[in-house]
């Protein structure tokens, strides 16, 4: 098995124990932080695709990699929305 | 010479990778917070303290080993400062988080 | 490949820790140990330009607002939460999910080798870009579109934090007003390490041109110093009805807009640079974007408006 | 000498996950943010192992990042908690 | 030729780039201008949007155009065929009413600047430059952030009146909108790894029938489902939709929610275009008919005029995927000719003008009575005749009845499930309207009956106001004037397409 291989398996794992997450959790920031296994599971993936794609002298492809870094950080803004909503109503 | 380098290194990683063991038992082990931090505020720092030494040996030139450095004492700092702000809040009516 | 194994291992230690934990903070505390695991991640996936962003991102800020939050949820969430579901629907969510995790992993293996790969694309057009760094060229050129509307989203996100304020409020200062602590330590470490951690961040924004760094990992750092500096009660937040602070957070998108029209007249086309001056038009838009996007992070996490603009 | 240094990454992330059992258990707050820096050095000293072992220059800048906001986070945990103090009053 | 093609190319931009520029200028300048900004972008988006309208009908072409000059799969194309030109050309109407509507709601304050209207207005445009991000988009990640763009712009529009409940839709809102768009992206990051590009037309032509392929568009049609509200995801849309100023609750019922129906058209018919698969479209239809009985039924038990409108959203959007099965049916020959195509369409460009006209006709009713239970509106007739005249136009689309929009695109639904030998999904469209029909009458029924006592208004609704709710209303309706021949512009753009025209 490759590393790209074994990650990508990783992140399988990652975003089923996410989804469980923002399923069964009551707990809205909970549900918060589910999410945000979630992401980091495709996220992986898209990072196993790049390490797969890897040629041309780089470690890895680019193109998924530059995905990721919007990725995360859409991500994040994502969670600091939820958050505040989350704060507001509980305040 | 790149042995004896190479010696010097393993030395120091090996040194440095014990004492991270020592402060993880010790924040693992110890009965109450405050000797907790102190186990830790002590081991962590000369781990990586130990660790960076060890790379220095391997640095590919100067400005590489002096960023090394520079990531030891910010680290060495900023632990320093939380250390500080920890032992304030472990007080007799502390939250439990 | 040892080490890999052994990582991913710990990695999905973690994460079921913080599915499982009972106590949200707790929770948090495994996350903010995950993305740091996560950013050992990926530079094994040779993926250093995502490593920095999922360090200062992922694991950093991201790991900050929710420990935050999750501090000050803890004495009202247990009640507010609601309906837990019935053990055969947890079950059935179980299954549900393992088949998910399944497909998903049968789906890895099935990849067709060898893998497509758009990599000597990007090598072959770097020359074109007057970049070193292809992540960066991809970012900034090819898909340029993407990071301008991913900056947007930014923006709107923070507006839509903004419109959870008050009425009283608008105008205000987000957050409550930190105080220099009684023993100076904390301002005095803040003075110490946020000019430390700016250079840090103008060095990673500024390397990003030909080596892993960028606009979001640097403004990632600035952002967080920024907000280091207002715990330490060194500086307050901006009231944000400012006319300056608006336009902090709009000089990024709107340069960026600017040159992509540019583009049509010395380029034949929107966001096109001709070759010669492609570098310096990627630095001119990405010198404001950097400023922007540090403003937008900060502002996010310190949340809607609390206090009204005068008094 | 790549080998050794992987098996040091490796002994380090095992000792941090070793550390985590802390984090996750608590009971106080403190016990947290001690394990959080632990988390920070001992992630920041395998960064730069492992940097060495792939040869990977970048792998330095994503320590020192951590090395920086490793800090910002516990900083950040303190001061939610004085905030959640003030919530209740 | 060169040239004109850099000026079309110019217009695809410029349908994104102006709403944008509009969103980031609102932001900046604040307090009055933000209001002004919107109503002097507004006729210019919609002139661009029927350029390239006219642009797409004169050439019977798909415009296109590569941002930066990078060719895909490197860089990232923007497309707009007949279908794009559509959907742009009843946003901007759209827009450009909600907009008119909400300047009294909205009205920009006399000296310090006040939250909502900075909000709305600026959202407003962000929201529109979001749809035509989406409309036009061809690369798969570039509409993941559209979609992005558009959750973040909408989301803050539920709770824009900052009550608990309205926080609590808007959470509930974000959190289902997030989980679909990070399964859109999953199945994007599997297909960019078995066949190396994001690019709409490029993968139509290198995606093989497979597990791959099968999973990926599973899990972005799932994604996509639960941002669309279709049965079962649909639980965040009432409150959400309810709860909502007027004006919002018109721009997401009436335009967002299609955004997300929009991409499943583009990935079946799309992406999957050589590959049907009648199966999994027979189940989107089953969803969808699901949709239409437990929206319709719920819609029947509401209270309050609001939720009755957001429960027949839910309802409405069910019709839309019965597309699906009836376009994808190998009796019926090649999709894109199919009669169910076009009124699937058409059903969501209909919805749209319906649906904004009724929640707008609600809110001022809510607006004029201060309340909004259906049991309470006996004499608002008498009050606000083109409000209610509105809104019994609306109910007359969604039920389906002549002349209407609703009629045409639910009479092709029809002779599509009869001409397919698929008659089951007939009874469906007939329930559906007939149960339409129920709640749409329960409501005049009510406001048409005489008052018992005399109503004590809260204030006064301006006719202007009044007005632009019924020549939305009446948009919905003149679409069922439409003669045929236009809507083949829906179907430019598929080269396949030409042959089939319509039945």
């Amino acid at each position: 098995m490759t590393g790209a291989t074994l990650y990508g398996l990783c992140a399988a794992v990652l975003v089923g124990l996410g989804l469980f997450g923002l399923i069964v959790h009551p707990q809205p920031l909970r549900k918060i932080l589910a999410f945000n296994l979630i992401g980091s599971g495709v996220f992986v993936l898209f990072g196993a695709v790049a390490l797969r794609g890897a040629a041309a002298g780089f470690g890895g492809d680019p193109v998924p990699q530059a995905l990721v870094i919007t990725g995360i950080v859409v991500a994040f803004a994502a969670t600091a929305l939820a958050v505040a909503l989350l704060l507001r109503l509980f305040r | 010479m790149s042995l004896v380098l190479d010696g010097l290194s393993i030395l120091a990683v090996c040194a440095g990778a014990f004492f991270f063991l020592a402060g993880t038992v010790g924040l693992l082990r110890f009965p109450d917070p405050l000797s907790r931090l102190h186990a830790l505020a002590k081991a962590d720092n000369l781990g990586l303290g130990l660790v960076v030494l060890g790379l220095l040996f391997q640095a590919a030139g100067l400005p590489a080993a002096l960023k090394l450095i520079g990531v030891w004492l910010l680290t060495l700092l900023a632990g320093a400062t939380v250390t500080q702000l920890i032992a304030r809040t472990v007080r007799p009516t502390e939250p439990q988080a | 490949m040892a080490f890999d194994t052994g990582l991913a291992v710990v990695v999905l230690g973690v994460a079921v820790w913080t599915i499982a934990a009972r106590k949200t903070v707790a929770a948090v505390a495994g996350f903010v140990a995950f993305g740091l695991l996560l950013a050992l991640v990926w530079v094994r996936l040779a993926a250093p330009d995502v490593a920095l962003t999922e360090a200062a991102i992922g694991s950093g800020v991201t790991g900050g607002l929710l420990l935050g939050a999750a501090t000050r949820l803890r004495r009202i969430e247990p009640s507010a939460a609601g309906e837990t579901l019935g053990i055969g629907l947890k079950l059935a969510a179980a299954v549900l999910c393992i088949l998910v995790a399944t497909g998903i992993a049968a789906i890895v293996l099935l990849l067709p080798e060898p893998a497509p790969t758009l990599a000597p694309q990007v090598a072959k057009n770097l020359d074109r870009t007057g970049l070193g760094n292809p992540v960066t060229a991809v970012l900034m050129a090819y898909r340029a579109i993407d990071t301008l509307l991913e900056v947007v989203v930014l923006l709107l996100a923070l507006v839509g934090i903004w419109s959870l304020a008050p009425d009283r409020a608008w105008g205000g200062f987000p957050g409550a007003r930190h105080h220099a602590d009684s023993d100076g330590l904390l301002a005095f470490v803040a003075q110490l390490l946020v000019p430390i951690g700016i250079l840090v961040g103008i060095h990673i924004f500024w390397v990003g041109s030909t080596a892993p760094g960028g606009e979001f990992q640097g403004a990632t750092i600035l952002a967080a110093m920024w907000i280091f500096a207002v715990m330490a009660g060194l500086l307050d937040t901006p009231a944000v009805n400012r006319r300056w602070l608006r336009l902090l957070l709009v000089i990024g998108p709107a340069v960026f807009l600017a040159i992509g029209l540019a583009g049509f007249a010395v380029a034949g086309g929107f966001l096109a640079y001709p070759e010669a001056y492609a570098k310096v038009m990627i630095l001119t838009i990405e010198v404001p974007v950097t400023l922007s996007i540090a403003a937008t992070l900060a502002l996010l996490v310190a949340g809607p408006p609390e206090r009204p603009p005068n008094g | 000498m790549a080998d050794f240094m992987f098996a040091a990454t490796g002994l380090v992330v095992a000792m941090v996950a070793l550390g985590l059992v802390r984090l996750l258990r608590g009971p106080a707050a403190a016990d947290r943010i001690m394990a959080a820096q632990l988390l920070g050095t001992g992630g920041t000293a395998a960064l730069l192992l492992l940097a060495d072992a792939m040869r990977a220059p970048g792998a330095v800048d994503v320590a020192l990042i951590l090395a920086l906001l490793a800090a910002f986070v516990s900083v950040a945990f303190v001061n939610a908690l004085d905030r959640s103090e003030l919530d209740r009053k | 030729m060169a040239n004109y093609a850099t000026v079309r190319g110019f217009l695809l931009v410029l349908a994104i780039v102006l709403p944008i520029s509009g969103a980031l200028l609102s932001l900046v300048l604040g307090g009055r201008h933000a209001e002004r900004v919107v109503l002097i972008l507004m006729p210019a988006g919609l002139t661009i949007a029927v350029v390239i309208g006219a642009a797409v009908w004169s050439t019977h072409n798909a415009l296109q155009y590569f941002v930066g000059n990078w060719a895909p799969p490197l860089g990232i194309a923007y497309r707009a065929d007949g279908l794009s030109a559509a959907m742009m050309i009843a946003t901007a109407v759209l827009v450009c009413g909600i907009g008119l509507f909400a300047r009294s709601q909205f009205a920009s304050p006399q000296e310090a600047e006040t939250r909502s209207p900075l909000v709305f207005w600026t959202l407003l445009m962000a929201v529109w430059g979001a749809l035509n991000a989406v409309f036009i988009g061809s690369d798969l990640f570039n509409l993941y952030v559209a979609l992005e763009l558009l959750t973040f712009a909408a989301v803050p529009l539920v709770s824009l009146d900052g009550r608990a409940e309205t926080l609590e839709a808007a959470l509930r809102y974000l959190l289902f909108a997030l989980l679909g768009s990070i399964l859109y992206l999953l199945g994007a990051v599997l297909l960019y790894g078995a066949y190396g590009t994001l690019d709409i037309v490029l993968l139509s032509s290198r995606i093989q029938p497979g597990p791959v392929a099968w999973a990926a568009v599973s899990l972005m049609t799932a994604g996509l489902l639960a941002k669309a509200a279709l049965f079962p995801f649909h639980l965040w849309l009432p409150p959400a939709h309810a709860g909502a100023p007027a004006p919002a609750s018109a721009l997401l019922s009436g335009l967002v929610v299609k955004a997300p129906f929009f991409l499943v058209i583009r990935l079946w018919f799309d992406v999957m275009t050589r590959f049907p698969e009648p199966a999994a479209a027979q189940l989107l239809g089953g969803l969808g008919a699901a949709a239409i009985i437990f929206g319709s039924v719920l819609a029947l038990r509401q209270v309050r005029l609001k939720l009755l409108i957001a429960y027949s959203t839910v309802a409405q959007i069910g019709y839309l995927f019965l597309m699906f099965p009836l376009a994808i049916n190998p009796q019926t020959g090649h999709p894109w000719g199919s009669t169910a195509w076009t009124g699937g369409v058409l059903q969501a460009i209909s919805h749209a003008f319906a649906k904004a006209a009724m929640f707008m006709a609600a809110g001022l009713i809510a607006e004029a009575l201060g309340h909004d239970r259906i049991a309470g509106l006996a004499g608002v007739g008498r009050v606000l005749p083109i409000t209610v005249f509105a809104f019994a136009l609306g109910g007359l689309s969604l039920m389906g009845l002549p002349p209407s929009g609703g009629f045409v695109a639910k009479a092709m639904l029809l002779t599509a499930a009869v001409a397919g030998g698929q008659w089951w999904w007939a009874v469906v469209v007939l329930t559906g309207g007939l149960l339409a029909g129920g709640y749409v009458f329960l409501v005049l029924a009510q406001a048409l009956a005489d008052a018992s006592e005399p109503l004590n208004l809260l204030s006064i609704i301006s006719p202007g106001r009044q007005v632009v709710v019924a020549v939305l209303a009446l948009g919905a309706v003149l679409l069922g004037f439409v003669p045929l021949r236009p809507f083949e512009l829906l179907q430019i753009g598929h080269p396949d397409l030409a042959m089939g025209g319509l039945r």
